[in-house]
């Protein structure tokens, strides 16, 4: 079982920027990324999540987001996905960091999932 | 008080008509509370929602149902999409077993409630959809009904989407999701037929 | 006393991208940003965002942050500047896109200070 | 025991040199537990350092040890630029009332915790500027204690920086920033006249 992270944004800047901060200290992690509408306007898009979801190479999925409305289309892809996909409530950016270097480093789901507890903001 | 793919059809054209003629006024009303797009997202959903229609005639009720639930998911862009496609993926799910206008309102009402997680007070949508979709079961549905629930929202203090982030300043405005949600209920006791 | 934000990513992406957000809900808002080094690799440069003080409109910023080593930057570009600089320690984008809606609603610093206290995560 | 322009410019090469001979070995000590570029961050700098030198003979102590920090500020990147940028800094200032390499090195250390937070055992370069700093106050320091100070971080459980992310697995592992410090350590012990 291999896990991975998936960042789901409104901005397509913001998607595409914070997995280069993430693989500086977790090369080995598998990140995709899904940020903006349809479009590439502000906004998020389930069909791009789905595709991140399924770009990611681990069949464990933590995703994080930015804003309660990202929250619902994450929800609706992970319904229609197979594979296991966590949800976490915390900073966007801090949060996938903390998870980034923990997985890197080998550190169990639960473990991990211990560490994102302080960064629930939502 | 039973739908059709006829009459579901009409409804929802006459749906998209007003979100179309009240873009800007759906907009504005999104600007002080929000980020001033929910005119132009539902107006691009309902323009889906036209186009799948009008591409491909549903086979049946719950056919139907899906194509605008898919139409609204993928092109809407904000939270209102996900709501809204929930709502009528709900109807998709729940025409299989009943066609009654008070059964599909009342399986959208809890789908738009468990994906937002929003309860009625919140300041959303689920101010106009909780209430209306109980007129629905009992019966009947007036547009003053409509407007009170819309209405309602104005002093609350949201707790769900953008503008809770504004707090106790989010009071004093409508909230652009239950106007919108508004014109489907009027746009519904409007078409022939299905009252 | 005009209020105004700035945003300090290690990724140019991110500190380019945050802003896109928070326009839509603070078009008022004086808004500036600086991201990645000097060269414009991951990291921060103290210099960058000095500029984005001295660029921003306001005579008041509110200033937000990924990772501790921006942190620093920004202290010692607070240290050098002749403007007010509030430095907050929450999650990046949600308290930057919380600031950003009260500011534009006209609420006071002090509540909005308030608000950002949960957000607290660094 | 006090400093000129000559024996810290001969001071910081012998540093810059060490750096840039080690500038693989420190990224690789920073990548288990941070983002691998502590190195190449250093290297950047010294080199800056040593341009800015090049460029521009500095007046006196306090205009050396400024354009050391100014470059040291600009050109690193990470957290280790403001980090060791402060200590020059401090000691910029410092020398204008005393060129002891004791009062000069408390300048530095108070900074260096002053700008980072971090306080001695929580795994960063704080773990060699502070013991070695108060070695230099009693009048002698050797590789050994050097040496001492740099290894006692390997057990350490992080605090502040990256590493802190890892909570207990930070353990085990060198600090970068403690290395490089080391180095910075050694070049002064190897440097003729100063100590
Ligand atoms: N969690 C939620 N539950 C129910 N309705 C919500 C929720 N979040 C937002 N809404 C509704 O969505 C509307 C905003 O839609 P829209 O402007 O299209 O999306 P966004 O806020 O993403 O820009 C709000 O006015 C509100 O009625
Ligand atoms: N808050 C801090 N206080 C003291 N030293 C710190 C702090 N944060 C980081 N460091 C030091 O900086 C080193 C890392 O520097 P570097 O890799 O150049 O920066 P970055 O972590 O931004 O990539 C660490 O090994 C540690 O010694
Ligand atoms: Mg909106
Ligand atoms: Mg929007
Ligand atoms: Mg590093
Ligand atoms: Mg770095």
């Amino acid at each position: 079982m291999t896990l991975g992270i998936t960042i789901v944004s409104h901005v397509p800047d913001i998607a595409a920027g914070l997995p280069k901060l993430l693989t500086q200290v977790a090369a080995d992690v598998p990140l995709t990324y899904a940020g903006g509408t349809d479009d590439g306007d502000i906004g998020t898009s389930m069909a791009k999540i789905s595709q991140a979801f399924d770009d990611n190479a681990a069949d464990e999925i933590l995703a994080f987001y930015d804003l309660g409305s990202a929250k619902m289309n994450l929800e609706m892809a992970q319904e229609m996905s197979d594979k296991t996909i966590h949800l976490y409530d915390t900073a966007l950016i801090e949060g996938a960091y903390t998870a980034a270097s923990l997985l890197e480093a080998g550190v169990p789901l639960a473990d991990v999932e211990e560490q994102l507890k302080p960064l629930k903001i939502k | 008080m039973a739908l059709t793919v006829d009459n579901l059809t009409e409804w929802i054209n006459a749906f998209a008509q007003k979100v179309t003629d009240k873009k800007d006024y759906l907009s504005e009303l999104d600007t002080p509370i929000g980020d001033g797009d929910h005119g132009n997202n539902m107006a691009r959903g309902v323009k889906a929602v036209q186009e799948s229609l009008d591409a491909k005639a549903p086979a049946d009720l719950t056919a139907a149902f899906k194509q605008i639930a898919m139409a609204l998911i993928s092109k809407v862009g904000g939270a209102s999409g996900p709501l809204y496609g929930t709502a009528f993926l709900e109807m998709a799910k729940k025409s299989k077993d009943s066609t009654e206008i008070a059964d599909l309102f009342a399986a959208a009402d809890a789908g738009i409630k468990k994906r937002g997680g929003a309860q009625a007070g919140d300041k959303t949508m689920v101010d106009v959809w909780e209430p209306l979709a109980a007129k629905l079961a009992s019966g009947s549905l007036t547009q003053a009904e409509i407007d009170e629930a819309v209405n309602s929202t104005e002093e609350m203090i949201a707790k769900k989407g953008r503008a809770s982030y504004l707090g106790e300043r989010s009071s004093g405005h409508l909230d652009p999701g239950a106007m919108s949600s508004g014109y489907l209920f009027t746009a519904l006791i409007e078409t022939e037929g299905i009252l």
